[in-house]
């Protein structure tokens, strides 16, 4: 077993942090600025956790789209002035999310360790059959492409249509107050 | 327990993001804080699967040819990639609701417009 | 024609653009598009139905790749079922909101974006791919309810959006839980996968309560439900019809094909404790869903409640987990969609005429809007359980199979269930009948006044005589002038569809049969 | 004994349903509206007479309409038992709907149509009861008489008829609920819930608890509808529905159709011999006859006519399921013949009390003196079916209490003869005023009815003690029922104008509603503080007849008292009840009201009289035989 490469850890605490500031801080703004740091550093982490592909969507999308839809959100409407920096804490919340977070960590140490070799995803044979077979059967060197293509197209073609509902749902919204 | 630690860390990071997450769109009072902390909810389900596929060493599942070598699990990362665009439209619809809201309530706070609507 | 499956999904898909494309050059290209994708639609269920009570149960693997590698769909007795009654609605829905409107482009293709969406929960094989439907489901569902012209659609709405995101993320978690313990995501392969891992595992165990709790929020089970009764309430009355027949549908088919495809029966033996809990979450909902529903002074609010107990119904026969509970769960689904679905068409037709929507606006709309007003009280009392109405047909095997399981408490809480669906529905119909109504409603409806004092008068003076009958003649013409002959043929085909749903309701379990034998061997 | 399979069940059942078509269709006419009525009627009695000639061979005419759940067909079937009750309701439908539009026109209603379409519903629904061959299709056609009837309860559209159909479908709809559970359980032991004569052979092998809760939740089910006490107090505030409802369902299909599934429960599903082995029969038996006394009590205690034929009916059903407790032969046969018996007299009964208000716009006895030269026919009907209530030889009752007699005794229960004997004579008690004022009396010269204003034997034990320990239960509606009129703050403000009111024997008896009602809440009042109106007001307080003993009846029971009145007022378009000024005219034979009225009347009557002179001559007596043959082996 070996332990989690500290890079790793290191980018995934910053990264609590930061989403930790972006709930907390009560300016709107500054919670967007923590939430676009967040967001950059869950890219790093893909990247250390060999997923390029996840991390590239993630820093246009995550990082740069999603940021952009939130300035633009509050650019048409009124940030909430800050006498104070930090929220309140809800504890009613707090009792919400602690049943949540009891009940996931007692699951963890019946987790496989991070990056062990013997965990069922690493040796299923769905793994297996895509690396062996999507360049042979696709064509295509980039096995997530590949599966995200073929095997899982009609995945793929629910995200479109996701991404159809979404665009058609902010038209619908939006239409209404006439800001379209 | 520091074995734990070592070994799991992304599992805990996991645990502290969606905690962080539900509790952000559970006790924000303003509306858009609540969609930051939906996507970071999001996000940590997100790590969960990621390191799920990581092995130790592994490359990017590009394969030349032969697949001698170490790849991380392709599967996770098509799943998230669908999963980040999900959570990408959902966060634009979210927010473009906020604006109509706003505009009908001229506040985001969630306390205020439950006041507004009770009038 | 084993492609018929996947053109359920893809064909509502396509058509969905058509207005987007269109709209501009001609307004009415939503409803036709609509009206046209709903009808292939029913050709679609229609011949994938035909095709599994011919030869069973068949699989199809989207793209030709082999499951569990690719995404696989099933159509088995169950599954085409639900998308006919998928087709149904959306027939009745077109059909209803023609008039009665959110009248754009815009909205038609969402509600096609909807129906490929819960098309596909009904027949995907693939718990990845149904955490995608049901995505597609949400996201399409929360634009319709903001389609509400009321700030608070959209508030109900972004409520809905939150609280429903959060228990799709849920259940995606629990299909990492289950994946990162098996390495698959077929659900037939699932159920062998998670036999071989050991249904006691914690992260089996873990996966399942995420993957129950998500979909209970989706189905709106207490107290999970808390985003219902404001989106029933605040969406157009097409919408609301369309998404409280369908979309809790989904979530709790899809809760079904998870316990019983995936995790089996077996599962239930090894950890007893898992369904007991849901049977206790399932029969609260029930129970509080009712009083509820008792206490709401508008109307769709009332059916909203009506809907988190009939839900609890469905689920509790569901989670009693023998053959006749849970065949007596799916009857109850399949048949509350059609009761409830008219019973809102029925609320917003009679809003037309009694001039609101709550229990009070009725009093004496029976006597201007007789057909819509009978259609009504006949699903009201099939929703009660009257027999031989489909309520009762659920109701029956939900009860038998509860005290076949020793559940005594379920079938305390079912049998009960009439008097409370009782209590919510009586007083409504009780209104429409018996009771006149306030003249300034009259006044307000019925347009000019004169005719308006001879509508209210109609109820008072005997119709005994020939002067008499004709005053309710007069009542009939101007009163009912507010009901769309669309809206009186979808509530009168829901109550017809109701009883005669009812009647047959011995074939549709010799439908679902086979799939269940297969799960109870 | 053979089965045919025939469409001729189904028929009789259908045609009633066609008949809701044909009368809605026809709304704008009156005349062919009511020309279906009566066709739909003579056609569904003529089909089911035409199965009877079978029956008696020991043919059953079965149609299979399928599977309705599976393991349990959808099957109708005309078998002996449920020959009798659907002979009954047809032929007396026919009747009843020939008095329908008599009193409907009579009192100019309003929502004619509704009520004929419900009325053949209900009518086709009671067949459907009757021809069930399962506990299935017996709980579906069981709810949807509950169904039909709710509007009929409701149909006068007032707060108070609202109140009484919101009554009527909890008590009703509660009832099918236990009849559900109990079917399930039923089912959920034996595998079957077909009626079988003698009883489901499994079920004497069963766990005997599971067995007696499944009887328990059946007869308590039925129970509702068959008004047993203290499931009862629907039935009296459903008066407040037009009288041919009264008669024909509250009086012959509704309340009979939960006796009626009583009696598929103790004969078809249990058995006599399995119900005697677990026991459940003298329970049974015990509740009913309680229920015999009890409400015969209170009816004693009725000024409103239609509310003491209610608690009469109440009574007399309890004949019928005391029969089927007993579980003796001739107690079966008494029972069972009971149906028929009491169905003619009430019927008769009820449709005297209706010609009476149609014409008069009367409704309490107390203003009833000396309304036999108004209303000469219709009072001598009156008095021949009272003499049956009662009992007396010649008339229908005899036969039933005659086999009911023999069977207690057969059944070793002396006591229940005892019960039997005691009715009769309250019978005597509350129907003899009635009839004796109505000849032999003027409105000037009426006294008083010591049974009414007087506890018995002078006594405070209250005669309404077992409606007491009732109405406590349902104590919040007395509450809403009695501030539903008026505040009770004005009552008790009148309490002192009550008592010092000087006693003038000249009173008028035209009593103003207003006036009562305050009354009532005097009473309602007094009975909340734990003293009764008697003790405040001394016997010899009691000479103002007519208007005093309206009072003290309601105060037998504020509940039913308050809603009386509300149902009067609104029922009176404005008129009063009670005798003119100038005492009652007089009418001549058949001058009196309409032959719509009056016919219906005779034929009840006539009926009533042949079952008691010719019991074998009218089918029902070798129809009761022959069931009870089959279910205990026993040939009378």
């Amino acid at each position: 077993m070996t332990p989690v490469s500290t890079s790793l850890a290191v980018i995934l605490t910053f990264a609590v942090l930061a989403a930790i500031a972006a709930i907390l801080l009560r300016d709107v703004l500054n919670a967007i600025i923590a939430f676009a740091a967040f967001s950059f550093g869950i890219a790093v982490a893909w990247i250390l956790l060999a997923a390029p592909d996840v991390a590239l969507t993630e820093a246009a999308v995550g990082a740069g789209i999603t940021t952009v839809l939130f300035l633009v959100t509050i650019a048409k409407t009124v940030r909430p002035g800050g006498e104070r920096l930090f929220e309140r804490i809800a504890w009613r919340s707090v009792a919400i999310v602690a049943v949540l977070v009891g009940a996931l960590l007692t699951t963890i140490r019946s987790l496989p360790a991070v990056g062990s070799s013997e965990a069922p995803v690493a040796t299923s044979r769905i793994t297996e059959y895509y690396l062996q077979n999507a360049y042979p059967e696709t064509g295509v060197e980039n096995v997530v492409t590949a599966v995200l293509a073929a095997y899982r197209g009609f995945d793929t073609l629910g995200e479109a249509t996701v991404v159809i509902a979404a665009g058609l749902a902010v038209l619908l919204v939006l239409r209404q107050e006439a800001y379209v | 327990m520091i074995d734990l630690l070592a070994t799991h860390y992304n599992y805990l990071m996991f645990v502290a993001l969606v905690a962080i997450g539900l509790y952000g769109v559970t006790a924000s009072p303003n509306l858009v804080k609540k969609v930051i902390g939906l996507n970071i909810f999001q996000v940590g389900i997100f790590l969960f699967f990621v390191t799920s596929g990581y092995v130790d060493g592994a490359v990017p599942p590009v394969v030349h040819g032969d697949v001698a070598g170490t790849y991380a699990s392709p599967l996770p990362h098509v799943l998230i990639l669908t999963a980040i665009v999900v959570g990408v439209s959902l966060t634009a619809v979210a927010l473009a609701l906020i604006v109509r809201i706003y505009d009908a309530y001229g506040t985001l706070d969630e306390e205020a417009i439950r006041e507004v609507q009770t009038e | 024609m084993t492609d018929a499956i996947a053109l359920l999904v893809v064909v509502p898909i396509v058509l969905a653009l058509v207005p987007i494309a269109l709209g501009r050059l001609w307004d009415g290209a939503g409803w036709v598009a609509a009206a046209l994708a709903a009808l292939a639609h029913l050709g679609l269920s229609v011949t994938v139905a035909a095709k599994v009570i011919s030869t069973g149960r068949f699989t199809y693997a989207v793209g030709g790749y082999t499951p569990p590698f690719g995404i696989e769909l099933v159509a088995d007795g169950i599954s085409a079922t639900l998308v006919v009654l998928v087709s149904v609605v959306t027939v009745a829905v077109v059909l209803y909101a023609r008039r009665a409107g959110p009248d754009s482009n815009s909205f038609y293709s969402e509600l096609l974006l909807l129906t490929a969406g819960i098309s596909g929960v009904f027949v995907t094989g693939d718990v990845f791919n149904l955490y995608v439907f049901i995505e597609i489901t949400g996201l399409a569902t929360y634009a319709l309810v903001a389609t509400g012209r009321s700030p608070a659609a959209a508030l109900a709405s972004l409520k809905y959006l939150l609280v429903g995101t959060i228990g799709a993320s849920l259940y995606l978690l629990g299909v990492g839980y289950l994946y990162i313990a098996t390495g698959t995501l077929n659900m037939a392969d699932l159920s062998t996968q998670l036999q071989a891992v050991g249904y006691d595992s914690p992260l089996v165990l873990t996966g399942f309560a995420l993957l129950v709790v998500g979909l209970a929020v989706k189905s709106a089970l207490y107290p999970l439900h808390t985003w219902q009764p404001g989106a029933y309430a605040e969406s157009p009355d097409s919408v609301t019809a369309y998404i409280s027949a369908l979309v809790s549908t989904a979530a709790a088919y899809a809760l079904f094909r998870l316990v019983y495809a995936v995790f089996t029966p077996a599962f239930d033996a090894a950890v007893p404790f898992a369904l007991d809990a849901l049977v206790v979450l399932a029969s609260v909902s029930v129970v509080v869903g009712s009083v509820l529903a008792v206490l709401q002074s508008d109307l769709k609010r009332m059916l909203a409640y009506s809907s988190v107990a009939q839900f609890g119904l469905v689920i509790a026969g569901f989670a009693v987990a023998n053959a006749t509970a849970v065949t007596g769960g799916l009857v109850h689904l399949v048949g509350h969609a059609i009761m409830k679905a008219g019973l809102f068409v029925g609320v917003g037709a009679l809003a037309g005429v009694a001039g609101g929507r709550t229990v009070d606006d009725l009093a004496g709309v029976a006597d201007r809007a007789p057909v819509v007003s009978a259609a009504f009280a006949i699903l009201a009392f099939a929703l009660v359980g009257v027999p031989p109405a489909v309520g009762f047909a659920g109701k029956w095997h939900i009860v038998l199979g509860a005290v076949e399981g020793g559940r005594w408490g379920v079938a305390a809480v079912a049998v009960v269930s009439t008097l409370l669906t009782l209590a919510y529905f009586a007083r409504v119909v009780e209104r429409m009948y018996f009771q006149d109504a306030p003249a300034a409603t009259a006044d307000t409806v019925s347009g000019p006044d004169a005719t308006a004092t001879a509508d209210t008068d109609a109820a008072l003076t005997p119709d005994g005589g020939e002067s008499g009958s004709e005053s309710t003649d007069d009542a009939k013409t101007t009163g009912t002038s507010g009901i769309t002959i669309e809206a009186r043929i979808v509530v009168v085909a829901a109550a017809v569809g109701a009883v005669v749903l009812g009647l047959f309701a011995s074939d549709l379990i010799a439908v679902f049969e086979p799939v269940l034998e297969v799960y109870f061997q | 004994m053979t089965e045919i399979d025939s469409l001729r069940p189904l028929a009789a059942v259908l045609l009633p349903a066609i008949g809701i078509l044909t009368i809605v269709a026809s709304h704008r006419r009156p005349n062919v509206r009511e020309g279906f009525t009566i066709l739909t009627a003579l056609g569904t009695f003529g089909l089911v007479a035409s199965l009877v000639p079978a029956t008696l061979a020991g043919t059953t005419h079965v149609s299979r309409l399928g599977t309705f759940v599976p393991g349990i067909d959808l099957t109708l079937s005309a078998d002996p038992l449920g020959m009798i009750f659907a002979l009954l309701a047809s032929a007396l439908w026919l009747v009843t709907s020939f008095y329908s539009i008599g009193y409907m026109r009579g009192l100019d209603e309003h929502s004619q149509t509704r009520y004929f379409a419900a009325f053949a519903g209900s009518v086709g629904a009671a067949l459907g009861v009757a021809f069930a061959s399962n506990l299935v299709a017996l709980y579906v056609f069981y709810e949807l008489l509950t169904v039909a009837t709710y509007p009929l309860v409701a149909h006068d559209e007032s707060d108070t008829a609202r109140k009484a159909g919101r009554k009527y479908l909890t008590y009703t709809f509660g009832g099918g609920v236990a009849v559900l559970a109990g079917t399930v359980l039923v089912f959920w032991t034996t595998g079957t819930v077909a009626f079988t004569p003698g009883g489901i052979a499994d079920l004497a092998s069963t766990d005997p608890v599971a067995a007696r809760a499944a009887f328990a939740l059946l007869a308590g089910g039925f129970g509702v509808k068959a008004a047993l006490i203290p499931v009862h107090s629907w039935l009296p505030d459903a008066m407040v529905a037009p009288t041919p409802v009264s008669g024909l369902l509250h009086a012959v299909a509704v309340v009979k159709s939960g006796v009626f599934g009583i009696a598929r429960v103790v004969l078809d599903v249990f058995g006599p011999e399995t119900a005697g082995n677990l026991g459940v029969g003298l329970p049974l038996a015990a509740v009913a006859a309680v229920t015999i006394v009890v409400a015969s009590i209170i009816a004693l205690r009725q000024d409103n006519l239609k509310r003491r034929l209610a608690y009469s009916t109440i009574s007399q059903l309890s004949y019928i399921v005391l029969g089927l407790g007993l579980l003796s032969p001739a107690a079966l046969v008494g029972g069972l013949l009971h149906i028929p018996a009491h169905a003619f007299m009430k019927l008769t009964l009820f449709f005297c009390a209706g010609a009476i208000h149609v014409e008069t716009h009367t409704d309490d006895i107390s203003d009833m003196a000396g309304i036999g030269k108004r209303m000469p026919v219709t009072m001598a009907a009156f008095a021949v079916a009272s003499v049956g209530m009662a009992g007396l030889p010649l008339v229908a009752g005899f036969v039933s209490k005659w086999y009911l007699l023999i069977g207690s005794l057969d059944a070793g229960n002396a006591v229940f003869a005892g019960v039997l004997l005691v009715s009769g004579l309250l019978n005597v008690g509350y129907f003899w005023p009635i009839v004796y004022q109505a000849f032999f009396q003027t409105p000037e010269d009426a006294d008083s009815k010591p049974l009414v204003e007087f506890p018995i034997g002078g006594a405070r034990v209250r005669t309404d003690g077992g409606e007491r320990s009732e109405s406590g239960e349902r104590s919040e509606d007395v509450e809403r029922d009695v501030s539903g009129s008026e505040p009770e703050t004005a009552g008790s403000e009148e309490v002192p104008i009550n008592t010092a009111e000087p006693v003038d024997p000249d009173v008028d008896p035209d009593v103003e509603p207003s006036e009562s009602e305050g009354r009532i809440e005097v009473d309602a009042r007094v009975e909340e503080d734990g003293e009764y109106a008697v003790d405040r007001h001394p016997s010899d307080h009691l000479g103002d007849e007519a208007t005093d003993d309206g009072t003290d009846s309601h105060d037998a029971d504020p509940d039913e008292g308050a809603s009386l009145t509300g149902a009067g007022d609104d029922d009176h378009h404005g008129h009063h009840g009670g005798p003119p000024a100038s005492g009652w005219e007089r009418r001549g034979f058949g001058d009196e009201s309409t032959w719509f009225m009056l016919g219906p009347i005779t034929v009840a009557a006539a009926g009533a009289v042949a079952l008691g002179l010719v019991p074998r001559g009218m089918v029902f007596l070798a129809l009761v035989q022959r069931v009870v043959a089959e279910a205990t082996g026993v040939v009378f």
